[in-house]
């Protein structure tokens, strides 16, 4: 793995060793949690109102919920998401279509080593770049 | 009849003619340019004569003619805000005198520079006398100002054109430098002026010399209470006057070679002969006096101012004429020679005598013009050789130089029947019958009478040395000849310095009762014409000196002052005759004894002035260092670090994903803790 | 200014005569986010039809001429008024998820412009990559779900957009799959931003079970009285603020920008940290503006415009002075877009409750992020044709380009001063408009905190002058043989945009305002 | 529309000169050049303006125009010449094209782009001195700073990258405090607009508000104190002046031509504008700091040209020491006081022109600047040493010569005032003693450098200097002999647009 | 019926353990893992709240949210998937070539 000397005076890994530094990171998201543990403690909430089926049942209200068609008993605080839902619609296509090109293998042979070669993006023109 | 006051400006644009004239077309006209400037100076020469020839008549006359800023349409407001700054004309008994005395000598000085320059050969000639041409427009130009303001702008101009003459030959190490000695020096005293010219300004609105609005009659009705002047922080009218009066006297001690600032004059010679002749004899230095002259109502007002002047002028008169006894070049004895008799000159202007001071500034002028001519003559001969020790028997070889040189010397030293004798002793008559209840004047008279031995000693020894005795080098065996431009103005000025004395003849008229024959005092008494706040006798009565007279009255003083005067002249003068008078002088300085290294040095006066410019120069390099270290530090200094603390910041990214995430985990909970705290939520 | 003053229907604004006279149907408020959708929708679709043509130029002909019309449309719109209040206030969609206003088509507008630039850079960058195809889609598709980001008016709505812009940003970054850099960087993004999201999901979990809704103008109603839950709300907020902070590479949630931008391809640099930054900032400034109005919020301890001063004086200060030293150009670059981060969240630190100039802050900061958004994608664009060239990427190598590549060059100046906020160019007034309103709105310290920085900014602004301009070029430079035409093209086009918006800022800080001032109205 | 069409004529001849082959660039620009020079000129001689602009005197060639309305306030277009800024515009009109005249033999690489750039600043300086409004004047006030950035860091000395970025970063740190200043002071105001003659006249009017609790009187004096240091920067005042010495010595001749002959202008023309005329009470108020600064300016500038060996720093430093003088004149408050401070500004700007040029052309020949390299120059090069000791002696304030005119008019002014409670006097007595030191230092390097015997340690032979390096020099020595001579051809508008601000100081 | 409180404090500690899960390991599969954790996290605020408000808006949002999450863990194995390809291994800690 081949470094850029010239260009900064950036070591491998070895001169700086995450390793050791086990869990004291951790230490952190203890902390979060006794914040948000201390938050929650002080706050009172009321009763619950729970939820009652309803003539059609919760999972239809979900569904009726899902396109914004009328809801019954839950109309008054349940919103409508059919905006959120054409946009996930898109959005884990895009996301199929991202992983599947990340995860491709280009084909063996030629290109792999053509265009790692060839393309320099912005090494100088004698840099080692694999 | 056309009036000659109409070509009044023509006197003062003449030169500067031919000035431009000499500069422009110098190296195409034969002699480089010297004909324009003697036809010139000769015509502003007639036109002076024809000036005072109407004066004579009873006019005078005074006129603005260029307004620099006009001041209409400012309203009232606050500080002297209606000052108007114009160029004016003013032509009265005193300035009409001036008028000739300096054209005279300017024109007779360019003759002889025909003979001085030219003839030896001298190169960069166009330069010469484009440098004369423009010295005689601004003298010109400051005789004839009518206000403080056009004064002190020809003053300096002056004071350029002695830089430019006395640096001529400015390839040569020497000129240059005392060039620039020259000018700082006198720009030194023009700093003083300057807050003089700004203060009167300030103080009256106006610097006009004569007229009912002119600062010295202002000042009058200030003194009783009339006109309320302006003076900061309060001070009293009487002392801001003695230190604007002082201000303005720092000027004239620069141009005139006053005590601390006379250091300039004896390096000056390095400048051609003729240019020393006409500038640091005769005209520019008598500028300093002429300017207290002009304004003497303003000085007469304040006893104090007046005092300092008498003092200073009596102790330069002595402690020149002392440093003159040493000196072994020509020129440098004629140098210390003028320092000493400007001296005599503040003397009488403090001491009250005006008409004195005028008369003394006049016979000088033509006397001194000539000794100087005269050295010129006999460098000439000697193949530019000025040290008197290599010189000696020329009489015979030089006669027509001998004999005005002589004259001249006679005048100088105070011999009675020349004109030095007259003008000096009416000086000195002046200090003693006003010192008489003044005890600082009286102080100055003595120091005064003290030099007069002094000064016929050094005079004839530097006779003697030149002319009597044998020649000492083969140069002085068979010195060069001299032709008839240099003899001309040597006779002119001979005759003058013999002659001029007859004009102000006062203690004859005293004593034999014989009255009109002291044309001066009635001519400067406006008797002729003039304006009646610039005469003599309104000096008199605004003058703060009463005088008192010794052995019963008046007469007995004059015949005794008189007296002690012409006896101390004629025992410096055997003095000289007894120890230089012989075929081989020697030096006799060993009778001096301790203060002859003394006197050699100067009183160590430049040394003095150099060391204060180094020390200057000092200061200056650490104020430099200071600049470049301290504050141009602290700028370089803040850009470091920055750029160090960017540097520190820039280690925070390590590179590794789980410090940026603990580091994240890390700002949300402190932004919790900070909000919560200030919100209240954890309470 | 608006040319045409329309009825007071409320729907979309009257249109002139030419369509009949009727107000457009409210669908059309949609128009510039379904143009973006169908274009990323035809790009995958060409992609599909057409797998191992080498297909680049028509791709980025189709995108550039997708965000071409998205921008004409929506310029069309904000011309025309919509959403103002004058006009029948903004046009609510689906139950409140969606609001097309001044703020929306304004940012709208930004994103596309971003895209274009990109689109067309892309064609020359990507030129001997043997799959542009998906490039291309990614790209669209994120700025559409940037242009719903900008629009959407609901939690639900924020953070399934913000998903969408995010999931194509990871695999943009990574997209040189062979390229240790772009791997590297698409890595971090991706871990970095999987946990903000999570984060930021975890706070509209918080602000939801305090307030019982999702819908913005719900949530406001309800934060009126929530009197002791007003704990777990400020929790909630100030992880919603550390979702916002990774989109705008705000300080907390900085730690990525300088590798992402430096290791991505720079045309991906160019968008992110222009297009994906503005969507962050308009996603922030309504759910702050509207969401947590601040009389409210502060009556109840979330004084959020105080955290936000506290970002803004560190993402300033970080920024800058780690850009001062920084070796290599693009990494310089990835700072100072830091560094104009914390100038844009001026906009909503420098707000006061009641305060009278909020609207011209927040406009300013808006109209600065439309400048930003032209000299920071040109500047990143000329880093991709430098690239291209292969000459290097620290100042030393820069040294007398502008011998070689003049015209290249002085657009880069542009930027650089532009950046810095210099006077012929458009960075200073969208900067100084900034300033001016911050000290009117009372908060003279962070404008004086804000100058102090852009004073740093200018010497490392100028390192990049000198080295083009001032150094002697080395030998190296003789590699500068092709001309990438449409990167070319790109980079004047920005360069031009750059020097016109100085004089034209007029109606660009107007509509700023006007769609600022709404927010608060 | 005339002063538009200047500018715009002026920006798009530097485009054309960009543009243009480097053999004839310099042709080119110095014929360019000459059309705004002789458009200043038509705009002197149809000069109608009466008054002060900004307080409500009739302006000249006057064009307002609404340009952008944001945050309750319209910045306009509002451009128009009075008293005070039509010299300032002949001014610089003349100057540019010397400059390029004297940068013909100079600059012998990358021409054009130096032609452009002179000539794109030109149009900058135009604008400064013209425009009205604070936004747009602040857009030519910062643009002048890119081309002299180029102009020193391509074209310069040894250290040129240094001195470059020093003077850029330090000159805008100091306008973005000065920005600050303006803007509290004009948000503390009940006005519309940015215009500065709208902003005199409200607060002439008393309308100075207070700011988020800040007092009124707070606030004038610190947005005062804010412009006054943004300001000082650019006059310079001496203790942040270290950046000049540093631009002068690198940057090229041409370039150091109009650093000192306009540039140093812009910073004194804005105090006049900003400080002395919209508040003139804050002023007074520190009447004796300001006038304790400029007379420090005066001695300290002078102290510091006498230590130097370089002539070009001898010149840069005497440049601090001179603004001192303007500085003096306009703390007085008096006609004279400053109106000589107005007249100062174009005779200095004239004759450090004149020096700088002059020092440049014995460059072109001896390649050195140092004092001590040479002497005797003024055997081998007469013409080109007499222009430069007349320039030395304008410089030492010698009468007949503009800056006798300039200099005399300050003294008379300050001596007089009434202000920093009865300390002028001393002030100005004490700002006087500099007309000794720097004749000191300007005789004592003439006389080792162009006097006495021929000597050259840089091994050049040197000719006469050729007549289109000295012809410049004759031009700018003529110019300021004639407006020695005959001041009031600027000094009389000058004054009548002095009168207004005296009028509104302090009683 | 359990007080709201507790959902909260169960949520939290999820999102810690998920949080804390993030910090220590270094192997990217489990910096996945404990993402998906975080995001359920918020998942049981949603459902818990949805009761206790007695609407469906929590509960759908859940869904949107579990939806979400599958996208993100798609593109992470595709992101993992290059790593290792490029840096033959799958810690997180090991490329660290842009620093400072």
């Amino acid at each position: 793995m081949s470094d850029n000397p010239d260009t900064r005076e950036r070591g491998g890994p070895d001169e700086y060793d995450v390793a050791d530094r086990g869990l004291v990171p951790g230490l952190a998201s203890l902390l979060l949690f006794g914040v948000l543990a201390v938050t929650i403690l002080n706050a009172d909430f009321g009763t619950p109102a729970g939820l009652e089926a309803g003539d059609y049942g919760i999972t239809h209200g979900i569904g009726f919920a899902l396109f914004n068609i009328d809801l019954g008993a839950f109309a008054g605080s349940t919103e409508g998401f059919l905006a959120a839902f054409f946009i996930v619609a898109i959005t884990l296509d895009v996301a199929i279509d991202g992983a599947l090109y990340l995860a491709k293998r280009e084909s063996d042979g030629s290109i792999v080593s053509a265009v790692g070669g060839a393309f320099s993006r912005g090494r100088k023109a004698g840099e080692g770049g694999d | 009849m056309v009036d000659a006051f109409a070509y009044v400006p023509a006197i003062v644009v003449l030169p500067f003619v031919s000035f431009l004239v000499a500069l422009a077309f110098g190296k195409y006209l034969p002699k480089g340019g010297a004909f324009g400037g003697i036809a010139a100076t000769a015509g502003s020469f007639l036109l002076s004569l024809w000036v005072l020839a109407t004066v004579a008549g009873g006019g005078q006359h005074t006129e603005t003619l260029y307004t620099w800023v006009s001041t209409d349409g400012i309203a009232a407001g606050i500080g002297p805000q209606e000052i108007e700054l114009t160029f004016g004309v003013l032509i009265d008994p005193l300035s009409a005198l001036m008028l000739v005395i300096v054209t005279l000598i300017a024109t007779l000085v360019h003759v002889f520079s025909l003979g001085y320059m030219n003839d030896e050969g001298e190169r960069d000639l166009p330069r010469y006398y484009a440098g004369l041409g423009l010295f005689t427009a601004s003298m010109l130009g400051f005789v004839v100002a009518d206000n403080l303001l056009m004064a002190f702008m020809f003053f300096e101009l002056v004071g350029l054109c002695s830089y430019l003459l006395i640096g001529f030959h400015f390839r040569e190490p020497g000129p240059p430098s005392a060039a620039k000695k020259a000018f700082l020096v006198t720009r030194f005293g023009d700093y003083f002026f300057l807050i003089g010219v700004v203060a009167v300004f300030a103080t009256f609105g106006t610097a006009s010399f004569v007229g009912s609005e002119s600062f010295p009659v202002l000042a009058e009705h200030a003194l009783n209470g009339e006109f309320d002047a302006w003076t900061p922080f309060g001070l009293d009218v009487g002392t801001w006057f003695t230190a604007v009066g002082l201000l303005v006297l720092g000027g004239a001690i620069g141009k005139s070679a006053q005590f601390p600032l006379h250091t300039w004059l004896p390096d000056a010679m390095e400048g051609p002969t003729p240019v020393s002749a006409l500038i640091h004899a005769a005209t520019m230095v008598a500028a300093g006096v002429y300017l207290v002259a002009r304004m003497y109502g303003f000085y007469v007002l304040t006893p104090t101012t007046m005092a300092i002047i008498a003092f200073v002028g009596g102790f330069t008169a002595l402690f020149a004429a002392t440093m003159g006894l040493v000196k072994e070049e020509l020129k440098q004895v004629l140098a210390y020679s003028t320092i000493s008799q400007y001296g005599y000159m503040m003397l009488a202007l403090g001491a009250g005598g005006y008409v004195a001071a005028v008369f003394h500034l006049m016979t000088h002028a033509f006397f001194k013009a000539l000794l100087f001519l005269g050295a010129g003559a006999v460098i000439i001969a000697m193949h530019h050789e000025e040290n008197m020790w290599e010189m000696g028997g020329l009489k015979e070889k030089l006669p027509v130089t001998y004999w005005t040189f002589v004259a001249g010397s006679l005048a100088l030293a105070g011999i009675f029947p020349f004109a030095g004798f007259w003008s000096k002793d009416e000086i000195l008559y002046e200090a003693l019958v006003h010192g008489l209840n003044e005890p600082l004047l009286l102080g100055a008279w003595a120091m005064g009478l003290l030099a007069v031995p002094v000064t016929a000693f050094y005079t004839f020894r530097m006779v003697f040395l030149t002319f009597h005795g044998e020649p000492r080098t083969d140069t002085a065996r068979d010195p060069h000849p001299i032709r008839w431009n240099v003899k001309g103005p040597l006779t002119v000025l001979g005759v003058l310095a013999v002659v001029s004395g007859a004009v102000n003849m006062v203690p004859v008229q005293k004593v034999l009762g014989l009255e009109g024959i002291d044309f001066l005092h009635l001519w400067l008494d406006g008797h002729y014409g003039g304006f009646s706040e610039l005469t003599s006798h309104h000096y008199a009565d605004l003058g703060p000196y009463s005088s008192g007279y010794i052995a019963g009255g008046e007469i007995p003083t004059v015949l005794i002052g008189a007296g002690v005067s012409l006896a101390l002249a004629l025992g410096g003068l055997g003095l000289a005759w007894k120890l230089y008078n012989v075929p081989e002088p020697a030096e006799h300085t060993a009778a001096l004894g301790g203060i002859k290294t003394v006197l050699y040095n100067n009183y160590y006066q430049d040394e003095l002035q150099v060391r204060i410019a180094q020390v200057t120069a000092g200061v200056a390099s650490v104020a430099d260092t200071f600049d470049q270290g301290v504050i141009d530090g602290v700028v370089n200094g803040v850009s470091s670090v920055s750029l160090v603390s960017g540097d520190r910041i820039r280690r925070v990214q390590t590179g590794v994903v789980t410090h940026y995430a603990a580091l994240l985990t890390l700002g949300v909970t402190g932004l919790i803790l900070v909000l919560g705290v200030l919100g209240g939520w954890f309470l | 200014m608006s040319i045409i003053q329309s009825s007071t229907l409320e729907p979309l604004a009257a249109l002139p005569a030419q369509t009949g006279g009727a107000p457009l149907p409210e669908w059309t408020a949609l128009g510039p986010i379904l143009a973006l959708v169908a274009t990323g929708l035809l790009l995958l679709g060409w992609d599909t039809v057409f797998p191992n043509r080498r297909t680049n130029t028509e791709l980025s002909v189709i995108a550039a001429v997708g965000a071409l019309v998205t921008l004409a449309l929506s310029g069309w719109y904000l011309a025309a008024g919509t959403g103002r209040p004058a006009t029948g206030g903004a046009i609510t969609l689906f139950a409140e998820a969606i609001t097309i206003d001044g703020l929306a088509l304004f940012f709208t507008a930004i994103v596309a412009v971003v895209t274009a630039l990109v689109a067309v850079a892309s064609r020359d960058y990507l030129d001997d990559h043997e799959t542009p195809g998906e490039f291309y889609s990614l790209v669209v598709l994120a700025a559409a779900g940037m242009a719903l980001l900008a629009s959407a008016s609901s939690l639900a709505t924020i953070f399934v957009a913000l998903e969408m812009v995010s999931l194509p940003s990871y695999a943009l970054v990574a997209y040189l799959k062979e390229d240790r850099g772009s791997v590297e960087a698409g890595m971090k993004y991706f871990l970095v931003g999987a946990v903000s999201s999570a984060i930021f999901v975890f706070g509209i979990s918080l602000v939801y079970a305090a307030t019982g809704s999702l819908v913005l103008s719900d949530v406001a109603a309800a934060f009126g009285d929530l009197d002791d839950l007003a704990g777990v709300a400020g929790v909630g907020v100030v992880m919603m603020i550390g979702g916002f902070a990774f989109k705008t590479a705000s300080v907390p949630v900085h730690f990525w920008a300088p590798e992402v931008y430096e290791g991505a391809p720079a045309p991906v640099s160019a968008f992110l940290s222009s297009a994906s930054k503005a969507a962050g900032f308009a996603v922030a400034f309504r759910v702050f503006t509207e969401a947590f109005p601040i009389a409210d919020a502060v009556a109840v301890g979330i004084d959020w415009p105080l955290v936000f001063a506290v970002l803004a004086v560190l993402t300033m200060t970080l920024g800058n002075f780690a850009a001062a030293v920084q070796t290599e150009v693009k990494r310089m670059l990835a700072y100072s877009s830091i560094g104009h981060a914390g100038y844009a969240l001026i906009g909503l630190a420098a707000l006061s409750a009641g305060g009278s100039h909020n609207g011209a802050v927040m406009g300013a900061s808006m109209a600065h992020l439309f400048v930003y958004g032209f000299m920071n994608t040109g500047a990143f664009l000329f880093i991709a044709m430098v690239e291209s060239w292969g000459v290097g990427r620290t100042f030393e190598d820069y040294a007398g380009l502008g011998s070689v590549a003049p015209m290249a060059s002085v657009a880069m100046t542009v930027f650089m001063f532009s950046l810095a906020g210099l006077p012929p160019f458009g960075g200073f007034f969208s900067k100084y408009f900034l300033f001016a309103g911050a000290v009117f709105n009372g908060f003279w310290w962070l404008a004086a905190i804000g100058a102090l920085n852009s004073v740093l900014s200018l010497y490392y602004y100028s390192r990049v002058v000198k080295a083009l301009w001032i150094e002697e070029p080395t030998d190296a430079l003789s590699a500068v043989d092709s001309r990438p035409t449409a990167l070319y093209g790109a980079v004047i086009v920005a360069a031009v945009a750059t020097v016109v918006v100085l004089p034209g800022f007029g109606p660009v800080i107007e509509t700023a305002e006007a769609a600022a001032t709404a927010l608060f109205g | 529309m005339i002063i538009e069409a200047l500018i715009a004529f002026t920006f798009v001849s530097a485009m054309a000169v960009l543009l243009a082959p480097d053999e004839w660039a310099g042709r080119l620009a110095f014929a360019l050049s000459l059309v705004p020079f002789l458009g200043s000129l038509f705009l002197w001689a149809r000069f109608d303006g009466s008054g002060n602009a900004l307080t409500g005197g009739e302006l000249a060639f006057e064009t307002q125009i609404d340009w952008i309305d944001v945050g309750g306030y319209t910045i306009q277009w509002f451009v128009g010449l009075d008293g005070i800024s039509l010299p300032l515009v002949v001014l610089t009109a003349f100057l540019v094209p010397l400059a390029i005249v004297s940068a013909w033999t100079p600059i012998d690489e990358r021409q054009s782009q130096f032609y452009g750039l002179i000539l794109f600043m030109e149009a900058n300086l135009i604008g400064v001195f013209a425009a009205l409004d604070f936004f747009a004047w602040f857009v030519f006030w910062e643009a002048v700073l890119l081309p002299m950035y180029f102009l020193i860091g391509v074209w310069g000395g040894p250290r040129r990258k240094y001195a470059a970025i020093k003077f850029f970063v330090y000159t805008n740190a100091a306008s973005l405090v000065m920005f600050l200043g303006f803007m509290a002071l004009v948000f503390s105001l009940p006005v519309e607009t940015f215009g500065l003659p709208e902003v005199t006249q409200s607060i002439a009017a008393g309308e100075l508000g207070s700011f988020y609790g800040i007092p009124a009187e707070t606030i004038g004096l610190v947005s005062f104190v804010a412009m006054f240091a943004g300001f000082a920067v650019k006059v310079p005042m001496v203790p942040v002046h270290t950046w000049l010495p540093d631009a002068h010595v690198e940057a090229p001749t041409p370039a150091s031509v109009l650093l000192a002959g306009v540039l140093l202008k812009m910073g004194t023309y804005a105090l006049l504008r900003f400080n002395f005329t919209m508040l003139p009470e804050q002023a007074s108020a520190l009447a004796v700091p300001i006038a304790a600064l400029a007379v420090i300016s005066v001695i300290y500038g002078a102290m510091l040209a006498l230590a130097q060996q370089d002539l070009k720093r001898i010149v840069a430093y005497s440049s601090v020491s001179s603004m001192g003088y303007v500085i003096l004149g306009l703390i007085a408050f008096t006609v004279y006081g400053v109106g000589g401070a107005t007249f100062q500004m174009v005779a200095h700007g004239l004759i450090s022109g004149l020096m700088f040029m002059a020092v440049g052309v014995i460059y072109n020949a001896t390649h050195t600047r140092m004092v001590t390299d040479m002497s005797g120059l003024a055997d081998r090069m007469p013409v080109a040493v007499w222009i430069l000791v007349a320039g030395a002696f304008a410089y030492m304030g010698l009468p007949l010569m503009a800056g006798f005119a300039g200099e005399f008019y300050v003294f008379v002014g300050s001596f007089g005032s009434p202000v920093a409670n009865g300390l002028m006097p001393v002030f100005t007595a004490l700002a006087m003693f500099g007309i000794v030191i720097v004749a000191g230092y300007l005789l004592f390097a003439m006389q080792r450098t162009l006097f006495g015997p021929f000597r050259l340690d840089t091994d050049y032979e040197l000719g006469r200097a050729p007549r289109r390096e000295t012809l410049p020099l004759a031009a700018l020595l003529v110019a300021i002999i004639v407006l020695g001579i005959a001041p009031d051809l600027f000094f009389e508008m000058i004054r009548e647009a002095v009168v207004p601000v005296v009028e509104g100081g302090v009683n | 019926m359990v007080a709201p409180e507790y959902y909260l404090l169960l949520a939290a500690a999820v999102f810690c353990i998920g949080l804390f899960g993030v910090l220590t390991r270094r192997n990217a599969l489990y910096f996945l893992m404990s993402v998906e954790l975080m995001l359920n996290a918020a998942n049981i605020n949603f459902v818990a709240f949805s009761s206790y408000y007695g609407d469906l808006t929590g509960q759908v949002f859940a869904l949107f949210v579990i939806a979400l999450a599958a996208a993100e863990v798609a593109i992470g194995i595709g992101i993992i998937l290059v790593l290792y390809r490029n840096f033959g291994v799958t810690d997180v800690t090991v490329p660290r070539e842009m620093r400072w």
